[in-house]
């Protein structure tokens, strides 16, 4: 329990906030499809031209190698400036990169790193399948060695960014023989294999992030698995301890910015009941109180987690709590507009700009990288050490 | 005052003939489609809706209705709630206990304008319009007033996109004096406030079937998910806020009928079953898990219609004053 | 969805109302022990003499025979009066009593029935146990039949009013080699008996309402068995049945009195920052909507489970949505006091009176009859058609 | 600003010594003795509380004080909240900061005065006195203002039996006038939020551990009642709210030690612990079923303390006040 940042990290600090002042991309960021790729693969390649990319990834892969301290001095700067979402960068950044870094031969590191860091190539998940859903160790899809490839088929589905992605972090069954969570296997795949066929889906917010993915022979080299043939659940572990702990803490800044301005807004706008302003009434208020301690309660959660992080390689399941914390809270954050606001937060484009799709969009928090259901689960019987259930 | 809360022999035949034509003729699925968006599907089978008799159910026969009751009017709603169907029919059925029933019943429409900002209201009113492209009519409701205008009373009027795309929004804006009828007191206001409630109960009563009929069929882990604690036990609250807001709504109703209506069980009622609808569609979608994130379940309509339905003529912040009986 | 209330209905009303008002009990119930039961069958035979018990009991068995109608009207009545909870009476009149109007032979309705009525006997019940809580079809406290006698034999827990109780229904198993409950009869149990030893369990409140009984070869007559031997898990479901249903409708109509009363408070009150009544903060103002509402619909619920009964002998699982509405809202609303009045509201006896008591108390109805997690269970499986998990 | 939130070794120490003295010497389970109420067990291992170095630990050495910090004040709180030792403690380490460390450093004592209502506060205040009877001092902090007195000061002294029967309470009127000792300024008052969120906090944990305790060993329909999900996910959301609790609690200390106080960020920290201490109290009776309900279990302890603390020195409205920064 002390402040760690030093006067040197305060320096870092006024660097990153004058070069984030100065560069901040002013322009809307598309709402889907190739061109939000652009936007997002452009503006990463400008953080890393002006050498903010990677900022705790190691120096052998153009990372800046240095402690994550600085790393999260970043991200505080990243939200203070309202800089956008890293949106199609996320799982190449957050989840795939530190998978590689702890996971991944010298080969893969090589490869596939620096093109993360200089905004060359969009990943995303490939986990979750239409019959498995949150159930991992259920799944079907397969890949059978031949010579020195994987042969792989079957489906995936909820892959976010996958209509724009290029590489795919795929979770596979190798073995059918062993059980059920045994027989995993975590392969890189080229979405620009033949064989792969991409189905976007529509989410409910009327925009196109995800699809679901079939896999038809698809081949890919023997070299892209990542850990052993058959050790994929490990590494599967290890990226989802990524998502969990601070991967989403970009996420988790905006959440606070949208925050802020709700309180702004409360400040501004009249009173639902004739108020001069929206937070002299009392109720709304004291919901406004509650909404703001929890969101509070988020970033020092965060603040815990990077400390944790700080003592050990690879997240626990502790980064659950965060996630949990995290999965209604936003609901709540953006829902609250159309109490302050009514039919006008309603409008898309209107006075509310982006709120009414940051409420519809904050649903899959409840559902991506396994349901609160699943969260609740893994605190329960990882962190708590409860027993499993029959079923 | 004790009121039987459950459906007499009549009644029950009113829910059963306009339940059974909506969930034929306007199911929710029909929203799949965005042909049937925007009241388009309700427009089609307009005529067979005034065949129905909705349109002045409850309105005296000597004032060109039918001569049944609110509490018709009440179960009405809530079918209508379930298959979602437009706010037009709605504000049509409203609009027949303002201005002459028998026109609506003769097939004219109705649209409602909702103020867009909240707070006090002046003269001039700034407001959304709800599917309003083939009414004749608006209706505005505030807590103190009724008012029905000609459309051509409206200015400023600008189409908007919503996060509900289902339904057609417009703003517009409404002027007094302009209106063709208006009808000082709370009456109709209050009566529109349990219908609404109404709807809004049938949403929460459809998202918990919707959940129910999910979690019986999907399987995870090797079984249903409803043979899960935390699914059934969802489902099982989502079944307690539908009750909720069906039985305070219906006993709001009742003691209206009874002349004896207690404008503090009517915000109840509203509150109850808004938070109901709200809670009801992001439990449901819940239990979808990632199909109910997907514009192609619809398990996302109901979310929509729900806020759109809360928001309408009026804001949280006042219901809760109406309970306690503390308005400013 | 009309009015019931006939102008001969409302003739009954007001003579209860004028009957309560000249004849309730102004002095303070005890909290506990004989004096308490005594308090209560006093009580009870004021109302018995008058008139005013079992309202809708048959007449042959003491009875009034009288619609539901009229029941419910004197539940009103009562509550509007601010009459004191039936408390020791409880199972008699809304448990046992109704069960064995439905299910009992001539013999026990001649015995026991009136003997409720005239405020007599005391009942209490006996099922859960020391091993199986929630889990009725796990009961293992035996009884073995010896000529015309079963021999009783285990334990029971969480009997309310079991410490100055006359009478038991006790759920027993009676035949071990049928399935789990298949093997239950629902037996009438004199706890004046040799052999029956009682242990009073202090309560969270500081009192004494309920205990743990020992069986310790205690001798039943087989005809105190209700309905048939092995066959007491349909018994025992009317019983629950009962509960849930309008069994509770006294405690719903109390705590509505209770939130009235909480409102009332709030008008007199000063505020809690600084503002001359407390109802004018609107944190404190929102909050009571909120719970006026959740108060409303239980009332509304409990209206419409008495509509349901009048249409079924036996009630459905639908009782089960009202206790569950009723579980958590009770605590509420007594807790809520707290918010008002902080450390005054924490005084026994001081001007918040039995708040404290009651908000304690109020803890009861999370876990007696079955917790809420089995309402949950039994909505879902019973009402809804769910699934039965496999644990 | 970067904050490490873990415990640096030093003080891990403090944690590991204060709460391994505590659970020996002051188990929680020692209060199903009523011999131990009121602070007695306290009272008997008071010169070993001193040799702790509990009070006057974040006082400067200068003045009498051991010379860590507030962030030491705050671990050892959370260990207080955890074991449900008198606030007799709590109030002596904060009376070292007020008057002369020293003196409780040899064995002076000191107890929490807390105003009896809501609302503002005249020269003369109503107090209930928290486990006064074997201290010298009375300390009453009030959001501008901190103030010691002796108790000799106590006007019109009465008994007073409470909800948490564990502590004494007693009611009097204290008299500005009379105070030996007072400090304008809302330093000491906000020190005090963050140890008395601290012990909220450790109470939420205590909650949670015992709660996954019993879940872990009681058996109903054949297998230990902690691996079903209504009973696993309850844990878990208690595991949440403690963490929430702790994690913004030492939020707040670390940013009070960097000498940028956010009196918002206090005023988080004291709903979250306060909020956190109560459900996970209400939780932790659920999960206990019928045994959770009795006086013979602890965990109605937790749940009468959880709400001592959060009624002393304020109350919810002006928090939520607080945060928002909408003070009147």
């Amino acid at each position: 329990m002390r402040l760690l940042e030093t006067p040197d990290d305060t320096d870092f600090r006024h660097s990153a906030r004058e070069w984030l002042d100065a560069n901040v991309p002013r322009e809307k960021r598309p709402h889907d499809g190739w061109e939000q790729r652009e936007f997002d693969l452009t503006w990463q390649k400008r953080q890393y031209e002006a050498g903010w990319a990677g900022i705790s990834w190691p120096t052998e892969y153009d990372g800046k190698g240095l402690p994550l301290v600085r790393q999260a001095i970043w991200h505080e700067e990243y939200a203070r400036a309202g800089a956008p979402q890293i949106g199609a960068m996320f799982i190449g950044l957050s989840h795939a990169g530190p998978t590689l870094i702890v996971k991944g031969s010298e080969e893969h590191k090589q490869r596939y790193l620096p093109a993360i860091l200089k905004g060359e190539e969009v990943w995303c998940q490939g986990f979750s399948e239409p019959g498995a859903g949150s159930d991992l160790a259920s799944l079907t899809t397969s890949g059978r060695i031949e010579d020195d490839h994987l042969v792989v088929n079957g489906s995936k589905i909820w892959t976010t960014y996958g209509p724009v992605a290029d590489l795919q972090e795929l979770l596979i069954r190798t073995s059918s023989e062993k059980p059920r969570h045994k027989g995993l296997s975590w392969v890189i795949c080229d979405l620009r294999s033949e064989g792969v066929s991409i189905r976007p889906i529509k989410a409910m917010s009327g925009y196109t992030h995800f699809c679901q993915i079939h896999y038809d022979d698809v081949r890919i080299p023997i070299e892209n698995v990542v850990g052993d043939i058959d050790g994929g659940w490990s590494v599967a572990m290890a990226t989802l301890g990524f998502e969990r702990g601070t991967g989403t803490i970009g996420h988790q800044m905006e959440l606070s910015r949208w925050m802020d301005q709700l309180v702004r807004m409360a400040r501004e706008l009249p009173g639902p009941c004739g108020e001069e302003r929206a937070i002299d009434n009392g109720e709304v208020a004291g919901q406004l109180a509650r909404l703001k301690a929890d969101v509070a309660a988020l970033q020092a959660m965060t603040s815990m987690a990077i400390a944790r992080n700080m003592r050990q390689e690879v997240p626990g399941a502790e980064g659950n709590l965060v996630a949990l914390q995290f999965g209604e809270l936003v609901r709540r954050v953006h829902g609250f507009a159309f109490e302050l606001a009514g039919n006008e937060a309603f409008e898309r484009d209107g006075p509310w700009g982006d709120w009414p799709y940051e409420y519809l969009d904050g649903f899959k928090w409840g559902i991506g990288g396994g349901t609160l259901e699943i969260r609740r689960n893994t605190i329960g019987e990882r962190l708590l050490g409860l027993p499993k259930g029959r079923s | 005052m004790i009121l039987d809360l459950m459906l007499s022999d009549e009644q029950e035949l009113v829910q059963d003939s306009t339940g059974g034509f909506l969930a034929d003729r306007l199911p929710l699925e029909r929203l799949r489609e965005e042909a049937n968006w925007q009241a388009d599907a309700e427009i089609l089978v307009w005529d067979e809706l005034t065949e129905l008799g909705l349109f002045g159910l409850g309105v005296e026969e000597s004032r060109g209705g039918i001569g049944m009751s609110l509490a018709e009017e009440v179960i009405v709603a809530q079918a209508l709630g379930e298959q979602l169907v437009s706010p037009l029919v709605l504000a049509t059925m409203v609009a027949a206990h303002l201005g002459d029933a028998g026109e609506y019943a003769a097939g004219r429409r109705a649209s409602f304008a909702t103020p867009v900002r909240r707070g006090k209201y002046g003269e001039r009113i700034e407001v959304h319009l709800l599917d309003s492209k083939a009414s004749e009519d608006i209706v505005l409701l505030l807590p103190d007033r009724a008012m029905l205008f000609d459309r051509s009373a409206l200015a400023d009027l600008t189409p908007v996109a919503t996060m509900d795309e289902t339904v057609g929004f417009e703003r517009a804006t409404l002027d007094h004096a302009a209106a063709r009828l208006s009808v000082e007191g709370s009456r109709l206001f209050e009566q529109a406030e349990l219908l609404i409630s109404s709807c809004l109960a049938g949403i929460a009563q459809q998202a918990c079937n919707m959940a129910v009929a999910y979690a019986g069929m999907r399987e995870q882990f090797g079984q249903p998910i409803g043979a899960f604690q935390a699914v059934k036990h969802s489902c099982a609250e989502m079944a307690r806020r539908a009750e909720a807001a069906l039985c305070q709504t219906r006993l709001a109703t009742a003691q209206s009928l009874a002349d004896t209506p207690d404008s503090s069980a009517i915000a109840c009622a509203r509150l109850l079953a808004g938070d109901g609808a709200i809670e009801n569609a992001k439990a449901n979608i819940q239990v979808h898990g990632g199909m109910g994130f997907t514009f192609e379940a619809n398990a996302h309509l109901l979310l929509k219609r729900a806020h759109l339905l809360v928001s309408l003529n009026g804001n949280r912040a006042q219901l809760l004053q109406r309970i306690i009986g503390e308005e400013e």
